[in-house]
């Protein structure tokens, strides 16, 4: 199998990304049916930007799940890690929310490495299988998210700047200062992962760990360094996602938890272990969901994100970009 | 083989259930506790999609301990309480009631959310226990077989919907647009204003229920927004913050359209969490509270016992439900759950008002009849047992993001 | 590939232009292909050669590019697994299969047809299906006896030997009552003394009218029991008919025993029996230079030495029970032996892919038994897996680079160097190496081993699935790589050629080093030629926990 | 602190009928995911799916309460039809995802507004069991004591009839499983291939699994809706089956009998961790500023995702089994 599929894969790569736009764009021009172009372009905006924000949040489960198989659902933690401490920072200690920010982003690294270096790695070792390190994952999810809720308190809040803005307005279309950045900080973050995975020498290695990692130790890459880098990786960029997640939608103890479905719904979708998966099912995710409000009650709206999951994964279960290799 | 054995025992466990259950000599008398003290048991959001409502209330029993307890307690004695978490799943939270009624509470005050009221219910008002809360507005719950035992001091939809709707259609609003969180307290809440503001002849324009699950809410503001209404009205928690900073950045701010709440949302921090840099960021926006009449506003005694509190919803109505269950058992004379639930409609109406549990008592042992106006204004319960009337302050927020009562209003029957 | 006729009037089993390849390898082409009724069939062809790829074909495991295929007339073409077994079609598998949680009398009995106890509404109706169950209970009884597994019925089938499992897997088939077996090398791993037994029950089987059509790798068995002979290579048959007539066959001496390969000057090739003596006398034919052993020769401090290694995959069956061998400086020193004798687990072990339980592994005079593979092979340890040897998703450029990972500012240099060696991989450096043919993926592999010039170079079986230019280059490559210093362990199924450009080699038996000596005196002992005839390549057994788990990378 | 009384609290706990419930859901689950290896992440959809076939049935459309019974079991088969026929196929953790979408969707719709007329929406539907509990044989007068327990006459008779149930279940599941179905079953866990080998319709099996332990997560809904009088969307949030797979894990997945003990030992954790804090704090044996009854409710459940952390790590073959098993 891994052959054809793999060159079937590559061979379709540029047409899948046109596919999925085409598939963007039509829903686009089919809920035009239902409201006007002005609200389906605000929408498809807004929705650009959740996207982009689960795509930042989830690639980094993405790659775990690709390099060590598994499925980390203590993931959304990280995301609520990353906004409560730049809270902490930016609210209690009066730092400016750029750097507070970077704070996050160390911490979601630290965070990310410690999980590896203090549960999953010891796991591995001890041979625990994919359903029992989920549950371990389950656990820890249920552990830290009460933890934040003990020392931070059920009360969302909000940071001490950017809070409200004025709107730019193009077109009836507006968009506000911090949703282009958060979307262009997501988009260069995403870049920035997707450049260092396909040229970086450490990058390669990331990619050879999750293709073989027998081989890759054969090669002499040490295989555990690589997971611990990719764990910091998936909690840095975790973090950063409930930093930019706050900024609209306010911190909380459980902003993680109640993300974490569409998260995995994204990076699954766009298929597990690519860059460019993770971009595009976040955005299909954002997009839907937004749109869907145009026609439907939008307390449905994420069952039209689900509904496009479980439709895709039913006829292409390895993900839009991804490889029917790890199919086992 | 283990499985057989294990087998056996469930067999067996099943047996032993039919055939080792005798019948106790002590009937269901809703229990009470050895030496006549009043031990209240409560079961409130600590942990759950609802936690952030829960330590107000939990503050506003502990102040009530407080007072009951500075005025000498009940019968003689201290009050104590005992808690539980609902945690927002019914099987955790009748755990939790199991072991409040084994501690032999005559009354248990929650729970939160009508969700899990409305799961317990049976199993607590079955023991003769009374149930009281401050916060289940479903309207499930008015005509639910309890024997008399369900007691809520919120009171129910109907009024507060007409208190916001004449104050929207007063207000002069034309185009309105609704709100709200779909869980059973705005969704009531919604649909009374939505009837209300229609009998009036205002129109609604948009009637927005969000997931109350969902993160991210800028399509529920879009869509307020595209109606252009000249009025919002908005059911929320502590996510109405999100919502107004989403309708600011849209061009529809207090200070643009006419904006309304309740005390559902965070009153006192709402204009920080919504704009830390701009106090008047709220400016004009209305709010419907529930007013304790002529006694000083329950919500600021609550933050001076309580400073570090973020929102004080519903934290009035459940002080009295502690205070009414004091003072039915106190006019009872015991602290047997029938008794009390005897006595509780009867200190909330036809009688001399009296605005604290240190009066109420002064006048019960004085053997006069009373009706308790409490932290949430008179109750003067129906027959139902929950308010036939609601008093409720229109707030609004100044420059200072601080709030001032423009206004009283009463609503219900007289 | 014109259509192979038999003259027998009753077909079992007719393919028509069955065709299939992954990526870039055809991995199946079958013009015309007829198994007759009633007779032992036997599919020859190297390593690669399509022959498993065939029968998961044919049996509904994988799916063909395109082409028909019947069974007794009736059309299964695409028909799901499960019912092509129904149909009385049924294979085995050529890593044993067992359930190992299940008894052996479990293992025999699931596998009883038409079980009325199988269907859930009768299942909880004991009644139902009770007699029935007794019969096939006895039917399976009978059959352990048969298989001398009856002593064993009641343990896991996990405590069964290799061989034991082979066999328990040959019962279990015919547990079904099938009109036709397609068993995938049931010789595998199994001792000499149980093969006597397993032909034997072929032979009888096909005497009860039973149609058989196997793999097999023993020379031995195929010539010795079957009735025809199918040769298959890269994927096309290319010879059938009588034992006798396939082995005269040219075609099929140079694609399977694959002569035309660099021979030892003067190696004093044996002439065994059958077919092999063509191959041999082809062989000695053919003359070309052994690497020169370069300075400090075999007699140097070895640079790998393996002392007393203990290993297996599971603690309580070690596959290798107390292997000693060493690689001296420029040596290339070969592993050969039967299917099973644990050749390329003791690689594994060297390269320290699994652990050892016992004995110890020195690189140079440093100890490494307690390292991990990674940091082997940054004490300049190199290895090549036989299976999955280059990263698929990852181009021929990426590969290379990750073969110099530990040095990188070596890359442009050992770049250079390799490609020198490997020209063909030149124009492909940027196409994913899951798309290149089976020859370039060998190549790739070599060549990412050789980026760093690792002073010791372990191979598993470089010319597997290769044809037979491919192979030759292969060991080209191989000599290349010892003349430029490297030393090299090599395991290989094609140990004819193996051995003729080895200086040395161990042949494994069991787990146990059964005799060494010079690769031309090996070469010429008739016991190797025994071995060599029997040797067919193995792969690690893999359940499906160890894939879906998380990799261990300790 | 009174420790013998917090010991009755989780004595209570432990033999509640909600526990039975849990059980039920467990057996089930087990059947899915330790016999069939089907990593089935929505549960709760078949629970929610069997309490609204019967609360439908009787609060909306006024049947009788038996009649609705057999509604939930029968809806709770088709549900299970419905995901499986798609999604069988899929591998494990695909599996799961797909199935976790399908739960939370149905979770959605049965709360909107749209669907209210039948499901009551947000306010859910109650009192649909008056019959059931008409039946009662115990004088309702009357205290019960199991042992230390006290239950009144309602409690007692839910409690007899869902343990009945669960015996019953277990007896029935023990004999299939002991069956050939049973065998070929096992054998589809070890090694699908081999089972198609043999003749099986591994995907039949599969299925068959999955509905029978979705009709189980039906009967353990119904059991649960009539308990609490009342079914109401929220009450089947992805949580539930969070809390189902900790008990399988925690009785050790693959065993008949394992729900059982996993379901008693879980809601015994749950409510002794509950009762002890609350001793803790009440009586001042804990008494830091930062640690007041306000925080129990938290405290709990941080404890409880550490201890399943602990007890997979620790024993992944489950607490109460010793034999190794081969588990994927």
């Amino acid at each position: 199998m891994t052959n054809a599929t793999v060159t079937a894969t590559r061979a379709a790569l540029p047409r899948r990304s046109v596919v999925v736009l085409l598939a963007v764009a039509l829903g686009a021009a089919a809920t035009a049916a239902f409201a006007s172009p002005v609200q389906v372009a605000q929408a498809t905006l807004d929705g650009a930007r959740f996207g982009l924000v689960i795509a930042l949040s989830g690639v980094g489960l993405s790659l775990i799940f690709a390099t060590t198989g598994l499925f980390n659902f203590a993931h959304g933690e990280f995301v609520t890690f990353g906004a409560i401490l730049a809270w902490l920072c930016n609210v209690m200690l009066g730092l400016p929310l750029t750097l507070a920010a970077a704070v996050a982003v160390i911490g979601g690294a630290a965070a990310g490495a410690s999980v590896e270096y203090g549960i999953w790695r010891p796991l591995r070792r001890h041979g625990v299988g994919l359903v029992a390190a989920i549950v371990v994952s389950i656990g820890l999810a249920m552990f830290t998210r009460h933890l934040f809720l003990f020392f931070f308190h059920g009360q969302s809040r909000s940071y001490r700047e950017y809070t409200v803005q004025q709107a730019w307005h193009l077109l009836g279309v507006q968009l506000l200062p911090k949703d282009l950045v958060t979307m262009l900080v997501a988009l260069a973050a995403l870049a920035a992962l997707g450049i260092f995975l396909k040229r970086s020498r450490t990058g390669q290695a990331v990619r050879a760990t999750a293709d073989d990692p027998d081989l890759s130790q054969a090669s002499g890459i040490a295989t555990d360094r690589v997971v611990l880098l990719v764990w910091s990786l998936g909690g840095a960029l975790a973090a950063l996602g409930g930093v930019v997640l706050a900024l609209d939608d306010q911190v909380s103890w459980d902003m993680g938890f109640r993300v974490l479905l569409l998260v995995i719904a994204g990076v699954t979708l766009g298929g597990l272990g690519t860059v460019r998966g993770a971009i595009a099912g976040g955005l299909i995710i954002g997009v839907v969901t937004q749109l869907s409000t145009l026609w439907a009650p939008s307390e449905l709206k994420y069952v039209f994100a689900l509904i496009a999951l479980v439709a895709i994964l039913i006829f292409r279960p390895q993900g839009i970009f991804g490889r029917a290799q790890r199919i086992g | 083989m283990r499985t057989r054995l294990s087998l056996l025992s469930a067999a067996a466990a099943a047996a032993a259930l039919t055939l080792g259950a005798c019948a106790t000599s002590a009937p269901a008398d809703g229990g009470q506790t050895a030496d006549g003290t009043l031990k209240l048991g409560w079961l409130l959001p600590q942990t759950g999609p609802i936690a952030s409502l829960g330590p107000p209330q939990i503050a506003a029993l502990e102040l009530a301990e407080k007072d009951i307890n500075d005025a000498g307690g009940v019968l003689g004695k201290k009050v104590e309480f005992v808690g539980g978490d609902e945690a927002g799943d019914p099987a955790v939270a009748s755990q939790a009631v199991d072991r409040l009624l084994s501690q032999g509470v005559p009354a248990i005050i929650g729970a939160g959310s009508s969700q899990i009221s409305l799961s317990v219910i049976g199993k607590i008002t079955g023991a003769n226990v009374v149930q009281c809360s401050g916060m289940n507005t479903s309207p499930q719950l008015t005509d639910y077989p309890d024997n008399g035992y369900y007691f809520r001091t919120v009171p129910s939809d109907v009024l507060q919907g007409a208190v916001m709707g004449n104050l929207i259609a007063q207000d002069g609003a034309t185009k309105v647009a609704i709100l709200a969180r779909s869980d059973a307290y705005a969704t009531g809440l919604a649909n009374t204003t939505e009837a209300k503001l229609k009998e009036l002849g205002v129109q609604v324009v948009a009637r927005v229920n969000y997931d109350p699950s969902a993160q991210n809410l800028t399509a529920e503001v879009r869509q307020v927004v595209d109606a252009s209404p000249d009025a919002i009205v908005m059911f929320a928690f502590d996510e109405g913050a999100k919502l107004l900073q989403g309708l600011i950045q849209s061009g529809y701010g207090p200070d643009k359209v006419k904006t309304y709440g309740t005390d559902a949302l965070p009153v006192a921090s709402l204009p920080e969490l919504v704009d830390a840099n701009n106090k008047a960021v709220l400016q004009g926006m209305k709010l419907t509270q529930a007013s304790s009449g002529e006694n000083s506003p329950f919500t600021q005694r609550l933050l001076e016992y309580q400073p570090d509190l973020s929102t004080t919803a519903f934290s009035p109505y459940f002080y009295d439900c502690a205070v009414i269950i004091a003072l039915a058992a106190e006019q009872a004379g015991s602290t047997e759950g029938p008794k009390i639930r005897d006595a509780i409609i009867g200190v909330t109406r036809d009688g001399t008002e009296c605005g604290s549990f240190a009066d109420c008592k002064k006048l019960i042992s004085e053997g006069s009849d009373i009706a308790y106006v409490g932290a949430a204004g008179p109750l003067r319960f129906t027959d139902a047992g929950e308010p036939s009337t609601g008093l409720y302050d229109i707030l609004q927020y100044d420059a200072n993001g601080a709030t001032k009562t423009l206004d009283t209003v009463r609503e219900g029957t007289n | 590939m014109s259509g192979v006729t038999t003259a027998e009037p009753v077909v079992a089993l007719a393919l028509s232009g069955v065709r299939r390849s992954f990526g870039g390898v055809r991995a199946v082409d079958v013009g015309q292909m007829h198994i007759p009724d009633g007779k032992l069939t036997a599919l020859i062809g190297p390593n690669g050669a399509g022959k498993t790829t065939l029968f998961n074909i044919v049996t509904g495991f994988e799916r063909a590019d395109a082409g028909r295929w019947s069974f007794y007339g009736r059309d299964i073409t695409g028909m799901d697994s499960w019912r092509v077994a129904r149909a009385g079609l049924v294979r085995t598998f050529q890593l044993t299969r067992v359930l190992a949680e299940m008894t052996v009398l479990d293992n025999l009995r699931l596998a009883a047809a038409g079980q009325r106890g199988e269907r859930l509404s009768l299942a909880l109706w004991p009644a139902a299906w009770r007699k029935q169950e007794r019969a096939n209970q006895e039917r399976a009884e009978a059959l352990l006896e048969r298989f001398r597994l009856a002593d064993k019925r009641h343990h896991p089938a996990a405590q069964l030997s290799g061989g034991q499992r082979r066999l328990l897997e040959v019962a279990r088939a015919l547990m079904t009552q099938p009109r036709m077996l397609l068993l995938d090398e049931p010789l595998a791993g199994v001792n000499p003394a149980l093969r006597e037994d397993v032909m034997a029950h072929l032979v009888a089987l096909r005497d009860d009218g039973l149609t058989i059509l196997f793999i097999e790798h023993d020379m031995d068995a195929v010539m010795g029991i079957s009735d025809h002979v199918i040769c298959l290579a890269t994927g096309t048959p290319i010879a059938a008919g009588t034992p006798a007539q396939v082995a005269a066959t040219p075609a099929v001496i140079d694609a399977y025993l694959g002569v035309s390969t660099s021979a030892p000057s003067g190696a004093r090739t044996a002439a065994p029996s059958g077919a092999p003596a063509a191959a041999a006398s082809r062989a000695s034919t053919q003359v070309a230079t052994r690497p020169q052993a370069p300075a400090g020769g075999p007699d140097g401090d070895p640079v790998l030495s393996a002392d007393g290694l203990v290993s297996g995959y599971n603690s309580d069956r070690p596959i290798l029970q107390g292997v000693s061998a060493h690689v001296g400086p420029g040596e290339i020193v070969a592993i050969i032996g039967a299917n099973g004798a644990g050749k390329s687990t003791l690689l594994k072990a060297v390269a320290g892919a699994i652990p050892a339980t016992a004995g110890t592994v020195r690189l140079g005079q440093r100890d490494v038994t307690k390292l991990a593979m990674h940091q082997r092979v940054a004490l300049g340890l190199g290895y090549v897996p036989q299976s999955r040897n280059v990263f698929p998703s990852l181009t021929v450029e990426e590969n290379l680079r990750m073969g110099i990972y530990l040095r990188p500012r070596e890359w442009q240099r050992s770049r250079d160097r390799v490609l020198a060696m490997f020209p063909a991989l030149r124009d492909r450096l940027a196409t994913p190496a899951g798309a290149l043919s089976g020859g370039q993926r060998q190549s790739l592999a070599l060549a990412r081993a050789l980026m760093p010039v690792p002073t010791v170079l372990l191979l598993d079986e470089p010319s597997a699935g290769l044809s037979p230019v491919a192979q030759e280059e292969a060991f080209e490559h191989v000599c290349a790589a010892a003349q430029s210093g490297v030393s090299v362990l090599i395991v290989e199924q094609n140990a004819r050629q193996c051995l003729a450009i080895s200086h040395r080699g161990y042949v494994l038996e069991q787990g146990r080093v059964a005799l060494t000596g010079t690769g031309a005196d090996l070469l010429a002992d008739p016991r190797v030629v025994e071995l060599y005839l029997g040797s067919t390549h193995q792969r690690p057994p893999e359940n499906r926990a160890d894939r879906l788990a998380p990799p261990l990378h300790s | 602190m009174d420790l013998a009384a917090a010991g009755v609290d989780a004595l209570r706990a432990a033999i509640a009928p909600a526990t039975a419930a849990y059980a039920l859901a467990a057996l089930g689950l087990n059947l899915q995911f330790g016999y069939a290896g089907l990593l089935n992440l929505g549960h709760a959809g078949f629970m929610a799916v069997g309490a609204y076939g019967l609360a439908t049935t009787v609060a909306v459309f006024g049947g009788g309460f038996w009649l609705g019974v057999a509604v939930g079991l029968a809806a709770a088969a088709a549900f299970g039809l419905l995901l499986g026929m798609p999604t069988v196929r899929l591998r494990a953790d695909y599996l799961a995802i797909t199935t976790i979408a399908a739960s939370e969707i149905l979770r959605f719709v049965l709360r909107s507004g749209w669907a209210q007329p039948w499901t009551g929406g947000v306010y859910g539907l109650q009192r649909f069991a008056e019959e059931f509990y008409a039946l009662n044989p115990f004088a309702t007068s009357n205290n019960y004591a199991i042992g230390p327990v006290v239950v009144d006459a309602r409690t007692l008779w839910l409690m007899v009839v869902g343990w009945a149930l669960v015996a019953a279940a277990a007896v029935l599941l023990v004999l299939l499983l002991r069956s050939p179905w049973g065998r070929v079953l096992s054998s589809v866990r070890q090694d699908e291939d081999l089972a198609r080998s043999l003749g099986k319709n591994v995907f039949a099996y599969k299925l068959q699994a999955l509905v029978i332990g979705g009709v189980l997560g039906g009967v353990a809904g119904i059991l649960l809706a009539v308990d609490q009088q009342n079914v109401n969307p929220d009450n089947y949030g992805s949580v539930v089956t969070f809390f189902v797979y900790t008990i399988v894990i925690l009785g050790g997945a693959g065993r008949a009998m394992a729900p059982v003990t996993g379901a008693v030992v879980f809601w015994l954790v749950i409510s002794a961790t509950d009762s002890v804090l609350r001793q803790a704090v009440d009586s001042g044996t804990v008494s830091w500023s930062w640690f007041g009854p306000q925080q129990v409710g938290v405290a709990r459940f941080v404890l409880v995702g550490l201890a399943l952390m602990l007890i997979v790590v620790f024993r992944p073959q489950g607490l109460f089994t010793w034999r190794r098993r081969v588990r994927t």
